[in-house]
């Protein structure tokens, strides 16, 4: 009872202030992701002949949605490098080393988005990629954004895929080797209404 | 994949580049002097280095942008500089040792610049951590440079640079083993050159008395600060453990046991062969142990290959993939 | 040297008695699979708007290719239910209980081919897929089977993906909660001749 | 996903089918005896369990393919039998009691039925642990049995068939704190009907001088090997852990307390309270154990709201994913 009446002035004082400050009267809805309900995977190939599949374990983001006026929304993804897992400790140790990720010199890797705009089932999102220190250009296609409400939170949804070459990024192509120079990387991100 | 034959070919064109130009400058003035010995083991070692790391095709980029970058770019360049300046007769021996030292203090900052571990993350170190961490390895790095320099002073010789040079191949085969090949691939030209310049220059101090005293502090400088920036980027850019980085970077004082009253006064060979060996030894004590850790982790996605299990249960299934696993 | 030699011999005498028993003439090559470059991975639906991303770390198998006679060729896999990992401990804990996997009651998944038929770009596979104690009769239709000699050791790989309904296989429908019926179960499987 | 308020219609319903039985069995003869009481509690208990069950929607397997099918399609019905038989006056007590001893050492071999520890393996047990750990089992199982039958002929009364209800509830809750929902709900029903049946039999023997004594070896055997399969099946298919399950499987046993000569002949409210009282204290230390387990590791994955992490830092979010975790 309490707690609903905290967030009920909360939310009065918020509108207000939002009010007096934008012209559309709504701000949008700010998401945090859920790391337990969210995913980071990728693919490479190996040899040419098969794919080896990874995750990275510590991902955290945060996006804004607002419906109404789908080029104010905003996405945002950092992924700790160090946290790669191909379910081979010793490939992953590998992976860590300046021959690959380098990651005590580049820990994160990071999406921000500069555009949006909505698309059939979803939104067209453009940004900046930075991997390995070196910034690019992509646009990612957000499938979903259905809303779910549980428990009193709303939880929205966004998957993605991306396909890279490494040797864009700076990686060594000496390092390349028997797994191949495209990785394909898969983002199912759910994110709660803060 | 670590290429064997191409960093022999490296190795052996850096070699001769230095060699060569440590040669032709001695044999070209007929008088040549320590200082225009030393100029030319500095140039002897810097082409020596562009030449050998663009027959590994070592890509390094610039403005740096990791460690390795950073230690090939600005801190071999920087160590070159300051025993050129040091190298002239008329620069004064205290601001020679002010220069160096203060490379000495100053190489961990450069190598670390920019990495997680002088960053706000929480992997990053504490103000105070960071501060602790880079004065012990510059004051090691110090540390190593002047007791060698002072015992090329104090009893010169060739052997010191070669004993220096080992060091620098174990680095680079450990760094390797370890699993950051680029990392160690950068250690062979510099070994190569070093070899080089100093061979080249044993066989000009032989053939003039002016050089017969054999003082090239420049080679002993370049060896000791690429030593120390090879097992620096290695132990935290890779995963070389601080034992073995440790023991590879103290090795070349083993050099001082010659000065004991029983074994100075010896003939030069046994001195300098007894230098080799003392120094080796531990070296090979590292090598051993690395070995050993790769070929518990890294070996099994690196292609050994070995017989297959007969076996299909779930338990030689785990154990198996170790003895059949590939590169990544 | 040695090591050639025993090869030759053992080949001779295999090809002898294969020659003896078989019309062909010919033995199918047979591959064991490789952990190392192999994965299974799976995706389930979360609150229906988003997916979970998992996988399983032992997996064995082993698989026979007749290329002149497909439906001689085999294919078998065994996944170590207990292996479960969808990147958070306390979910996999669960996901091993009983009202999940039950993985005491039973430790495997299994597969086990019963015919094989060659298609364009690969075979479609006919087989018995054990999950939960329950067996059912699935086709997979394996990806890929280009070959390659790395090392001395020919190396072939097949993909595949496969939608399955949990409640088809025995688990509980209370038990299903917010996490979907249909799991996508992804599998990149490289096999290394013996 | 536990759903309370159906667990506690699932009790109600089962409480009262098992005690209307009960009733209607015994009114329905005008002297009842000792025997006919016993039957009648043995069908209130088979009765109520598959109301309960079904009420609480536990779908069993036939034939069972796990643990807890066993437990009730195979466990419950084999001790509610052998009660039945060991009820009639006719039958020597030695029989009952070689009945139920082979009952008790065969139940943890058939709850393990097909599972991993008795197959080949790797992680299954040697003939020879299995051996062992099967033994123990079916001795500790024996022997509570024994114990609580003994102390309910020499000092009978609801209260020790009440403080065995209690362990079932804790067992039910532990083990559903621990992670098996559906091992957890199958306690429900169970500890309903002990309750049902006690409390209606309890009525009728004040009713009838020939049931006064208030005999009824039948619900202490049923709710032993209750308890019993519960924890078992917890224990080794579910993540119940050893001290817990050990804990509650013996805590009944401290109703023999009040057989001390200085309590022995209080009055039976206050040994009958006291006996409730000393098995509820272990219990309520097991609670909380398994409560704190479950706030630590399973409570993220469930669902409990809180508050929002403020900051976005990268080590924020591993603590904060604690926090806001949401049901698998």
């Amino acid at each position: 009872m309490r707690r609903a009446f905290s967030v009920w002035v909360m939310t009065l004082v918020i509108g207000t202030v939002v009010c007096a400050g934008s012209q559309s009267g709504f701000a949008a809805d700010e998401y945090a992701y859920d790391l337990v309900h969210s995913s980071v995977s990728f693919k490479a190939r190996h040899l040419d002949i098969s794919w080896i599949h990874g995750r990275f374990n510590e991902v955290e983001g945060k996006f804004s949605l607002d419906r109404e006026n789908p080029a104010k929304s905003t996405f945002q993804l950092t992924i700790k490098a160090d946290s790669i897992d191909t379910a081979n400790k010793a490939r992953d140790e590998h992976l860590r080393q300046p021959d690959y990720f380098d990651t005590k010199q580049f820990p994160t890797i990071e999406f921000k988005s500069t555009s949006t705009k909505a698309i059939e089932g979803g939104y067209e999102v453009t940004g900046n990629f930075t991997m390995h220190g070196t910034t690019k250009k992509i646009v990612l296609v957000l499938k979903g954004g259905k809303e779910h409400t549980f428990k009193e939170v709303k939880r929205v949804a966004f998957s993605t895929e991306l396909a890279l070459k490494r040797s864009d990024f700076g990686f060594d192509k000496n390092a390349i080797g028997p797994i191949g120079d495209e990785a394909l990387i898969i983002i199912d991100c759910e994110g709660m209404r803060k | 994949m670590p290429e064997p034959l191409l960093y022999l070919k490296a190795m052996g064109t850096a070699a001769i580049v230095s060699a060569i130009i440590v040669l032709a400058m001695v044999l070209a003035r007929r008088h040549a002097s320590t200082t225009w010995l030393n100029l030319s083991c500095i140039l002897g070692i810097g082409l020596g280095l562009v030449v050998g790391h663009s027959v590994v095709s070592l890509r390094l980029a610039w403005p740096p942008v990791n460690g390795l970058d950073r230690f090939l770019t600005i801190t071999v360049p920087l160590a070159l500089s300051i025993e050129l300046i040091a190298g002239f007769q008329n620069v004064p021996r205290w601001v020679a040792w002010l220069l160096r030292m203060s490379l000495a203090a100053t190489i961990p900052r450069i190598l670390l610049h920019g990495s997680v571990y002088l960053s706000d993350s929480p992997e990053g170190w504490t103000p105070w951590q960071a501060g602790m961490s880079l004065a012990v390895c510059g004051a090691l790095l110090a540390g190593v440079w002047s007791l060698l320099s002072w015992l090329s002073q104090r009893s010169p010789g060739a052997s010191i640079l070669l004993a220096l040079s080992l060091p620098i191949l174990c680095a680079g085969l450990t760094v390797m083993m370890a699993g950051y090949i680029k990392g160690g691939v950068a250690a062979f030209p510099l070994l190569a050159t070093l070899v080089g310049t100093t061979v080249a220059a044993r066989l000009m101090s032989k053939r003039s008395a002016a050089l017969s005293n054999f003082r090239t502090p420049a080679i002993v400088g370049i060896g000791v600060v690429g030593l120390f920036g090879l097992l620096f980027v290695g132990r935290f850019f890779g995963r070389l453990s601080t034992d073995y980085a440790l023991a590879m970077l103290l090795s070349p004082l083993l050099c001082w046991v010659t000065e004991m009253p029983q074994l100075r006064h010896r003939k030069p060979w046994f001195v300098g062969s007894l230098r080799l060996v003392l120094v080796a030894i531990p070296l090979l004590v590292v090598l051993a142990a690395a070995k050993r850790d790769f070929d518990r982790k890294m070996a099994p996605l690196l292609g050994n290959t070995q017989a297959f299990p007969q076996s299909n249960s779930l338990m030689d299934s785990r154990s198996s993939t170790n003895a059949i696993g590939r590169p990544l």
